[in-house]
């Protein structure tokens, strides 16, 4: 296959440029705050108290940076084409609270008294129109220990000032990936505490992959989903089951740039429905019509009608300018353009799975006994199809692994707890980061057998 | 890997074939991949299977030998080839894999770059990513490795996915064919940092790159080579820890009246059916780590290719 | 600490006295160290505390406020203390802690050098180790924070034991006068490496040193220095995970009839008593890794003195 | 306090040379095999189908490395006064399976027809005195591949004929670090999988220091009891408690070096006796002896006439010539001169203990529900006293903290898991060890409040 074809049938899932339209993930001071936009001409971001236009940042590549600057009529997105070295190390040794090999740090002591510009000297500066940078550059010059600090010392207040002054907005691409880490970051408990790894496995451990049919039950806002999706690349079925008249919410599924033919695949279908029987032939097409006709209602209290599960407000971590770098931090997601996602299951599909079953199952339901839905769930995979199920507790899995192993219901089985741990990789000060997760949970993995009930 | 091919798909229907790839799974530790003939046998500790008793039967069966023991026909997915490819060097597990693949946000259509493919356990995971439209360009310093890469993929179905190319990516970079062309770039080299500055060539923008390496120190000599080019880079490792289950009969005290430590058989594994029914009444069922685990694999070192268009 | 003296030892009658260290205990995360007094007053969000409450009642007593809050008043142990003392430093935690005391073989009567002394929170858990007739020599190169540590040494009762000395220990090494005496040396400094020839001379044969680094260039380093009289070196990491204990209410599915996911309110958490023995009914008791922990503290190489005599 | 002082009154548990009757842990090749042995003058060490002496190592400071060599009477152990380092490095390298930057390792492949000396050649050159390094020698001649190896290849080649034919045996201090790392690394089951990192958490979070009443159930062979022990130096108790008639054996307590001063506070009381009432006075001492009597004649059934609980057996890891460097390996011991330990506790510290209550309370007890245990023995604690359990499993920790919450017997409750990693660091080589024990167990801790039950 020559490149030229490859580049030809690469998705817009793909896409490497902003649209006018396009979801995008804004990362602002570097995770300090997430912000999830439908990108508009008319779209705007808040910055302190003042609003910017998101106007520069169509048709840019994602990846671009940009600093908010002062004009004339007010705060501006820049971009940059440029980052100074020195600031990312900063970023990162953030983590270490003291700094080994330095040799005396009696001078690192510092309070707020040394700093002779007040509030009001600086919204003057900004009333006449002084950059980010002049302001920073203020700012030292009045600050009466600047001078005595060490020069590592000196580039972390300088960092911590440009946070306050000259915010800078990374542009970055909503995928599977990067929404579940904001979310984990700032939101945990909306996706049942779930993290990227986690996540990561499930889609191994289900063997998700191009024409799988997925079989799903996503009781985590639709992240499940959407990464299932992303990786079906409009191929196959990602279908949400659920019990009762109404599935479960999926508003994530929205922040992913997913064309048509992505959407089109992620379809809802109830357990009544799969269930009917095995047997499709003994169904009666007007039962299954009937069937489908009172889910067809019931979606419309669904998904598409429901608000955004993260609201606009702000989490205050702290906002004192102590010797901490923590900052106002916040997610938030404005409501964006509803797509056409978590359709009903077409007729035909529904009967094909009734007919091979699905090709494998994924359960992210934190509030639900996982025994309780597998043991429903698992006929209606294919002989030798490969499940997983996440929770963040232990027990509960092992209840229905151990169940599976005395039903004779499945092979291979075992539970996994990925453990993740970031590094900080800096010249003589190389370490793990001091704070880590300590929880990415648990997951219970195994293959359907034939035989099994 | 069958589920990929439409027509191929594992599903109630479809049942084990001749010339069918399958795995054979006798244990959660013990398995291997047999190639379906008429006239093949699988002889283990076991007895005697003949294919020819396997085929008709759906995936998932269970199939005796001649003697009445029984192993699992499985329908081979990624995850199960990792576990029983032949190791012509170490490989990536599941744990690094799924990291890789959701860290290098690898979708379907994607072009991706590798090197060295080794025993090809991550290629393969890549190859199921990409497809159907997608491609992985894979190479390998070691022209015999690289071969028997390719008899796998082959083997898996998945040679219409995968390109095999002998070349020292160390010495030589990425062919330039690929400039600018690449969503992903993934490194398993000694010496990393000798192709990193290709690999930034090859990346369309924004796109990111992935390095594994044992050792501390070839992270932080990579580290140093990302920066010129790349942003956010960040090194991770990840470990998967397993658990057993088991139905442990824990004795109140009251009841354990004296006694040495060996005197009495107390415990009760559930694993076997047989007795698991029962012990499951008055047993608590309790996870225990697997004692022993891979302590280490690898760092992981991430770096997002700077936007500078 | 109270209980390494006989007459101090806390007990069924041991009441609480003039003077006496307490451990005030809000929350698990919550405490602080309170010397009583007669006239004493400890205010808190939950109120206002009088000491003359306090006195005569046993340790491990609930006492309230005016308003009717209450804490628990803990007689101090090490593992407390370090809990509640002054953090001049970044200091050591029971993890490292009881490893570093463990692997140094540090039991009564041995000698043992420190440095830095730092917040003395291992220096407290030394000492506890080698009383009652053992002694441990620490320095640290901060004339403050060696005051400060002489305070708080003489506010734990340990000050017979604990001897703060000022010296710059990477400039200087330690006191000839301690050369052969020391049964184990302990280092936490920025450059270890300084002080490892001079920890050799003060050891008695066999005699094992730790040095404690956060980072792996330190350690590094340090292992190349100890190569030259030591041998068995070998360096450990040591975390602590942490559980939270809740009965969980997991619905099955039949009973979990639609509904978003925040419409009701599902869990109870048995940590509060006055709920938790209905809940203990039908909810699963489970265990949960608290989110957040201390993913590194450093690295603990530990090394034997070669014998060569 | 001057350092003669100190000097003076350091305890033979921490003396620093061997003496005739000592108990010394054998480490032969570098943990291939652990033994422990009673130091006498007729005592042997089984190398190969050899039998040496150990008289040589009697008076020698404890960290005293031997060889094996051959005398015209046989094997012996010569001291040996230095290393070389290239031997330590790769003891520590054998872990990598490949070494990452060699260029090529194709040449590594190798077999066994590559060596033209045969079994009997060897035996022949012992029989002409030989020494260990002249067969080495001769073996690295006959190689056809020796040559073709990188430096590297070369020294593990050389390190492992060592280990054959001149194997090295390190005299260590038996303390409850080796004794624990050397059973978790042999026969962990025997001391409930109770790693030396879990074994330093429960004498930490018990605090148990000189002075301390510890009361301890050990159903981990002793392991315990020995550890509480060692800390306690002669001062304060270490009760070992049970239910029936039969204390739990505690051999392990007799590989330490305790003098008479320390293994008279090792000591054991029936929870039937220790639970009489707390209020002493009602108890009449004929009732309280009659309660001892019997226990001193079930003493007699007791650790002191049971057999050691580690037999001589070896455990065959692999004792082929391949490519690893994992041998035959034991953990052995021989019955030693019977100590006077685990003696019934005097009436007056029961007396006392029924007074005041124990200062701390540890359980080991692999087989048992934890919360029969700690319901019963918490009672027997002094308010404000911290406790600690140990556990290999999670859930019957999680049951008991739970019941504790509940009951509101104690507080500062926390379960919490060791997690140690072991490094490899070598320049330009540096890691985490590829293979590490992955549980540590769990450990429940807390402390007792007045009021409680």
């Amino acid at each position: 296959m020559s490149i030229n074809k490859i580049q030809e049938i690469t998705s817009k899932n793909n896409a490497r440029l902003t649209w006018e339209g396009c979801s995008i993930l804004l990362d602002i001071n570097d995770g300090e705050r997430m912000v999830f936009e439908r990108l508009t001409a008319g779209a705007t971001l808040k910055v302190g108290n003042k609003k910017c236009s998101l106007q520069p940042l169509i048709n840019c590549p994602f990846g671009s940076l940009f600093q908010v600057e002062n004009g004339t009529d007010g705060p501006f997105l820049s971009r940059i084409f440029s980052t100074s070295e020195g600031s990312n190390d900063l970023q990162e040794e953030k983590e270490s609270p003291t700094v080994y090999g330095s040799k005396d740090n009696r001078e690192l002591m510092d309070n707020n008294t040394a700093q002779s510009l007040t509030g009001e000297d600086i919204d003057e500066l900004r009333r006449k129109g002084a950059s980010g940078v002049e302001i920073i550059e203020a700012l030292i010059t009045n600050s009466a220990t600047f001078e005595k600090k060490t020069s590592f010392s000196q580039e972390k207040y300088r960092l911590k000032k440009q946070k306050k002054y000259s915010p800078r907005v990374l542009l970055r691409r909503p995928t599977a990936r990067s929404i579940c880490e904001a979310y984990f970051k700032k939101r945990p408990e909306q996706i049942g505490f779930l993290r990227m790894d986690a996540l990561a496995l499930l889609l191994s451990m289900a063997s998700v992959t191009s024409h799988s049919d997925v079989l799903v039950v996503d009781m985590v806002g639709g992240l499940l989903t959407g990464a299932v999706a992303e990786r079906l690349g409009g191929n196959g079925y990602v279908c949400n089951t659920y019990r009762g008249i109404t599935p479960y919410p999926i508003d994530i599924v929205r922040m992913f740039n997913f064309g048509t033919e992505i959407c089109e695949r992620i379809v809802n279908s109830s357990l009544t429905e799969l269930c009917a029987t095995s047997n499709v032939t003994s169904v009666s097409s007007s039962q299954l019509e009937e069937a489908c006709g009172t889910r067809s209602q019931s979606n419309e209290e669904g998904p598409s009608s429901s608000v955004p599960s993260l609201d606009m407000g702000e989490i205050m971590i702290s906002s004192e300018d102590g010797d901490t770098d923590i900052s106002p931090a916040s997610l938030a997601v404005k409501p964006c353009k509803a797509t056409k996602v978590g359709q009903k299951a077409p007729l035909d599909a529904i009967k094909s799975w009734r007919e091979n079953g699905f090709s494998s199952l994924i359960i992210a339901a934190p509030q639900i006994d996982a025994w309780s839905m597998v043991k429903e769930l698992l006929p209606l995979l294919s002989f030798s199809a490969p499940f997983a199920v996440y929770h963040q507790y232990q027990q509960p899995l092992a209840l229905c692994m151990h169940n599976l192993q005395v039903g004779k219901m499945a092979i291979g089985l075992q539970i996994s707890e990925p453990w993740l741990r970031e590094y900080q990789v800096l010249p003589s000060r190389t370490h793990p980061h001091m704070q880590m997760s300590t929880s990415g949970g648990y997951i219970l993995s195994g293959t359907r057998i034939f035989g099994s009930k | 890997m069958l589920s990929m091919e439409l027509e191929n798909k594992v599903s109630f229907k479809r049942c084990i074939r001749e010339g069918d790839l399958v795995i054979v799974y006798e244990r959660h530790d013990n398995m291997k991949a047999v190639k379906v003939c008429e006239n093949g046998v699988l002889q283990n500790r076991f007895g005697v299977f003949k294919h020819s008793d396997w085929i008709g039967k759906p995936f998932g069966s269970k199939v005796f030998s001649n003697k009445g023991g029984f192993i699992y026909l499985l329908a081979p997915t990624a995850e199960l080839w990792t576990l029983v490819l032949s190791h012509r060097t170490q490989i990536l597990y599941v744990a690094d894999i799924s990291f890789v693949i959701m860290y290098l946000e690898i979708i379907p259509g994607c072009l991706v770059l590798e090197s060295g493919t080794g025993s090809g356990s991550l290629t393969t995971s890549l190859a199921r990513a990409v497809a159907p439209t997608g491609h992985v360009y894979t190479f390998d310093f070691h022209d015999q490795r690289a071969s028997s890469a390719r008899e796998d993929f082959e083997k898996t179905g998945l040679s219409s996915l995968v390109t095999v190319g002998v070349r020292d990516i160390q010495g030589e970079g990425f062919p330039d064919e690929f400039i600018g062309q690449a969503d992903s770039v993934f490194l398993d080299l000694p010496q990393p940092w000798l192709a990193i500055p290709s690999a930034g060539k090859m990346l369309k923008e924004d796109g990111v790159l992935c390095s594994f390496s044992p050792c501390i120190e070839q992270v932080q000599r990579s580290c140093e080579t990302l920066k010129s080019c790349f942003t956010d880079i960040r090194t991770f490792e990840i470990l998967l820890r397993s658990y057993e289950v088991r139905g442990e009969r824990l004795e109140s005290w009251e009841n354990h009246a004296g006694g040495s430590l060996g005197s009495r058989k107390r415990r009760q594994r559930s694993t076997d059916g047989s007795n698991g029914v029962e012990a499951s009444v008055s047993a608590t069922i309790v996870a225990r780590p697997s004692s022993e685990g891979r302590g280490h694999t690898g760092y992981l070192t991430f770096a997002r290719l700077r936007c500078v268009i």
